[in-house]
């Protein structure tokens, strides 16, 4: 019996912690080591239906996989659940897209020292998505403990406040100290989708930098689609297993996407493109003006090369290059 | 005397109270920059983390994101947002800066929405990010920002992350670590503490060119009054030029 | 027909369980020799992984740890101890193999103590190390052992590692994962499984040399007997082969 | 109210899982960045009492800090508690010379496939230990759960066994699910040491292969010693913060000790010295014997140079490392 007043969050809970529910999933995903080369536009239309519950890795505008991010707004994805862990960029383009109906909210409508994007937050305002909200420990902890093959996390965090009040967590005694601790629910996405330095056709991965929840991520979602900023050979991988960064297991498709994380950071290969960021953030002002902006940058490119180009091609790669190695001047290139 | 801007002054002030060998996770902004300024003074090995996992960098600018390279150049450790915050569980953090649109007289703040229906707030915040796990799990929190009487309110609308909830041992009967919470708020007027017993937001000492009354009414609730106020000590001339010539010269932070 | 010996048999027959593409987590010995003539044989991609972090490896030899260099030769990651049991317990793999001194008709496994003070046990062993939680949350355990009527046992003196506890539902009822329990017994007499609704131990196959009389007398408890009951298949030519030139040329499995 | 009959083990919890009490140790606990050299007989003396609750790094025979384990048997450290989790050649060592009195089990007196340590299992079968049962995950999850700066973890092994029954750990009730969990407490050791591959100064430590808990342990722990088999610059550490396995702030010691991990297996650069495990193995079946021969090897050595001159000095490790890199012949030494 208890000997405390458990409260819980008010706010509904998107997806099925059921660790059971989960593991007979994972039963039947398929572990076998085949190449998994795949592309966006295929990914994306086979692995993501109207109304999953979808995870972006990296952090917002750094280590994003973006042309993912486009294409699911290319292709008119509807209906989303979305994990807002540490989103910034992403979701902007996603709500610019209508993509997202609710939302597991710790940070979405800010970009941190850019301001917070007008359209996201009119969305947010307007009521047209559902959030329930967490915290980015939280969210962080609900990766975890779908990781860990769980239904829930204890922790310390969100007690007390509306924060709490707001979510669907819950409380609960520790059965050691008799003290009031949070438990968070489990969180299996249906998708994720995260862009890595170095990849090989198995789904072996390399991340460097800001590795955020990735990891946990991974393995938590039911399907996984990795974007890489370059294929390597398995034998590389074999030659350091101490820098596998998430597993073949957990992967169900690779493709090599350079700059895949434009406009964002990628750690020790380009800088975010700041210019272009704020760009999205001055004509969201403006809807109409955002409606052409998105269609230009997305919805008229192809595929994310094209993007990549209409927005100054290898040359501006190659000025964000040398703006995260701290390397003044144009580098010779004009 | 220097002159100096508001943000200066906060900046200047929040720094003395990071002492060397601390542990401080700073987001993006004045946090960043008080914590650089106290490095470059009188801390030098003062831990900067940030929530992204980036961990005693030598920062050769200021970040743009708390997980942007800058926060992992010559660091050292690349750590993960969840071992962040479970050092900062664990009770190995000292420090840490949040901002908010509303703050009450227990420290409690919201960063969320202002309204009353959560569905449909009439302006929506990003949320709490890290925020309310750091002050829910660092020892000190502290705050920098500009006073008036509409950020320091009653009733928030929306508490966000917890200071002292209300007030007396409340947190920690909710349930938050023993020992943590509010520890200093920075304005442009004042430095406040928290009152020990109540935790009731406490004035500690009143800034150059400020009187008792505008601190007072530039405040929703009432604020008690340290027995001894003091006047601030304002910012020093080697402060002012290393916050300006080494932290921020391209005046990103102090330049708003 | 070839001649082998009962060690050559278990590991032939027990590898042929484990399917291409499947997750395997083993100990040293028989198990890894197992795994490494399935990989040789029918599943080039059977992925071997080792509770201290090796996973997927090109293993040079056989390892003397679990946790040795040679688990981690050429492997695709180095993992951790925690990171192994979650992927277990996750549901992502298929297969593990436990030994023991003393199993019962449920599959339950006694790999602690002989004898009925836990405090001054009469004999000891290791204890569970990662048998329980392999038992507990990989979803096929299978086990391959000399069969006697002592080590095949009514009662254990202690339960390390779960099989299908009382049998029946039992093992889900106390909260161990769906789905998940002992699959097969391979023994140098039959090859055995459970009953699906009693989850007691049937047995499937009678090696060559052996009949039903002889498994049940080297059985402490009553067998149940599969409808169809077949003769095991001997282990083949190419298996012998390759176990013994290539998975443990210097016979330090095979030679026990 | 609880809907279900939840159990507990009957065995004791050595260690307070409380995590207030750890917090307010961790907030004293020195976390500047400042040298931190010392020596063997210095850390042993100074940093464990006897009573304390230890637990050793590694993988009993796998890179464990094997001097730190002489010198505590060398000092006469008495009625230490002692995590077993994966320990082989350690709790070997330490039964042999009487330092421990209780034990959290989960794996002690075997040496996989080596055999069974006759003097552990004698002390063992006497009672002059006393033992609390747990598993490999469990003591990895109990130190996560502390690492984490939590008072238990939740997971779904032991349930239904004499293991659980004879553990300290309780059964709980999923908030989300109904279901049946494992609550396992929180493990915050006294004292802990781990041998790296390489640290510096500060503590900032690298390890590869079987890296088993460490990462956990060294967060969990409230005294770390360690030792390295290379000091390395700060520099180096600065220029791949991806690679530090453990950070500064864990660490409160740090000590140079080449092959420190001898007669065990260091990845990557020494293979296991398996003829003088054996020897211990060996020689312990006769309890006369076997107090001679660890009074020679650890009593009457000085330090663990002397040892290591013992047992074949740098032959004995230019041999055990062409061993490690599958090298064959003498290397051309002789």
């Amino acid at each position: 019996m208890q000997t405390i007043d458990l409260k819980s969050g008010r706010n509904e809970l998107f997806t099925d912690p059921d660790p059971d529910h989960a593991r007979e999933f994972f039963r039947n995903k398929s572990r076998a080591l085949k190449p998994k080369l795949s592309t966006v536009s295929k990914v994306v239309r086979d692995m993501i239906s109207d109304g999953d519950y979808i995870a972006i890795g990296g952090f917002g505008a750094i280590r994003v996989p973006n042309a993912i991010v486009h294409e699911i707004v290319r292709q008119g994805k509807k209906n989303l659940g979305f994990a807002g862990h540490t989103s910034t960029h992403d979701f902007q383009v996603l709500v610019g897209g209508n993509c997202i109906s609710k939302c597991d909210i710790a940070y979405i409508v800010g970009l941190e020292a850019r301001g917070l994007s007008p359209n996201a937050r009119r969305a947010v305002q307007n009521g047209e998505i559902q959030l329930t909200e967490w915290t980015n420990a939280t969210l962080s902890w609900r990766l975890k403990a779908a990781a860990m093959g769980l239904s829930f996390l204890p922790a310390r965090n969100m007690l007390g406040t509306d924060t709490f009040n707001y979510s669907a967590a819950k409380e609960i005694e520790c059965p050691y100290t008799g003290k009031k601790f949070a438990a968070y629910p489990a969180l299996y996405p249906d998708f994720a989708a995260i862009h890595v330095h170095e990849a090989d056709e198995y789904g072996n991965c390399r991340v460097r930098g800001a590795t955020v929840s990735d990891q946990d991520l991974a393995r938590a979602s039911k399907r996984v689609v990795i974007t890489t900023e370059r294929l390597v050979p398995t034998e590389e991988i074999r030659n350091n297993p101490e820098g596998t960064f998430i597993p073949f297991w957990c992967v169900d498709a690779v493709i090599e996407v350079p700059y895949g994380s434009y406009p964002g950071n990628m750690p020790y290969e380009y800088f975010s493109d700041e210019a272009h960021i704020k760009e999205w953030l001055t004509v969201e002002k403006d809807p109409q003006a955002f409606r052409d902006f998105i269609k230009k940058q997305v919805y008229d490119t192809k595929d994310f090369y094209e993007y990549l180009a209409l927005n100054g091609g290898i040359e501006k790669m190659s000025k964000l290059r040398r703006e995260e190695f701290l390397i003044n001047g144009n580098g010779g290139g004009e | 005397m220097s002159d100096y801007n508001d943000m200066e002054l906060m900046i200047c002030v929040a720094a003395r109270n990071l002492e060397d060998g601390a542990t401080v996770v700073v987001g993006t902004g004045a946090p960043c920059a008080a914590s650089m300024l106290a490095q470059k003074t009188h801390s030098p090995n003062l831990c900067i983390m940030f929530e992204a996992g980036g961990v005693a960098p030598i920062l050769p600018s200021m970040p743009i994101s708390v997980g942007d390279s800058r926060t992992f150049h010559k660091a050292l450790l690349a750590s993960s947002m969840p071992d962040i915050m479970e050092t900062c569980q664990r009770g190995m953090v000292d420090y840490t800066f949040l901002g908010g649109a509303q703050i009450d007289m227990f420290g409690n703040i919201n960063s969320t929405m202002i309204g009353d229906d959560h569905a449909k707030p009439k302006v929506r915040f990003p949320g709490s990010g890290g925020a309310n796990d750091l002050a829910s799990l660092c020892w000190n929190v502290m705050m920098m920002t500009v006073q008036d009487s509409k950020r320091f309110t009653e009733k928030l609308d929306f508490i966000t992350s917890p200071g002292y909830l209300t007030g007396g041992n409340s947190r920690y009967e909710a349930g938050l670590p023993e020992g943590s919470g509010p520890f200093k708020i920075v304005t442009n007027m004042a430095v406040m503490g928290f009152d020990e017993e109540t935790k009731r937001m406490k004035v500690l000492s009143v800034n150059p060119g400020y009187t008792r009354q505008d601190i007072q009414d530039n405040c929703g609730f009432e604020l008690l009054w340290a027995d001894k106020l003091e006047d601030t000590d304002p910012p020093h001339e080697n402060e002012l030029r290393i916050l300006r010539e080494e932290v921020d010269p391209h005046k990103y932070i102090i330049g708003r």
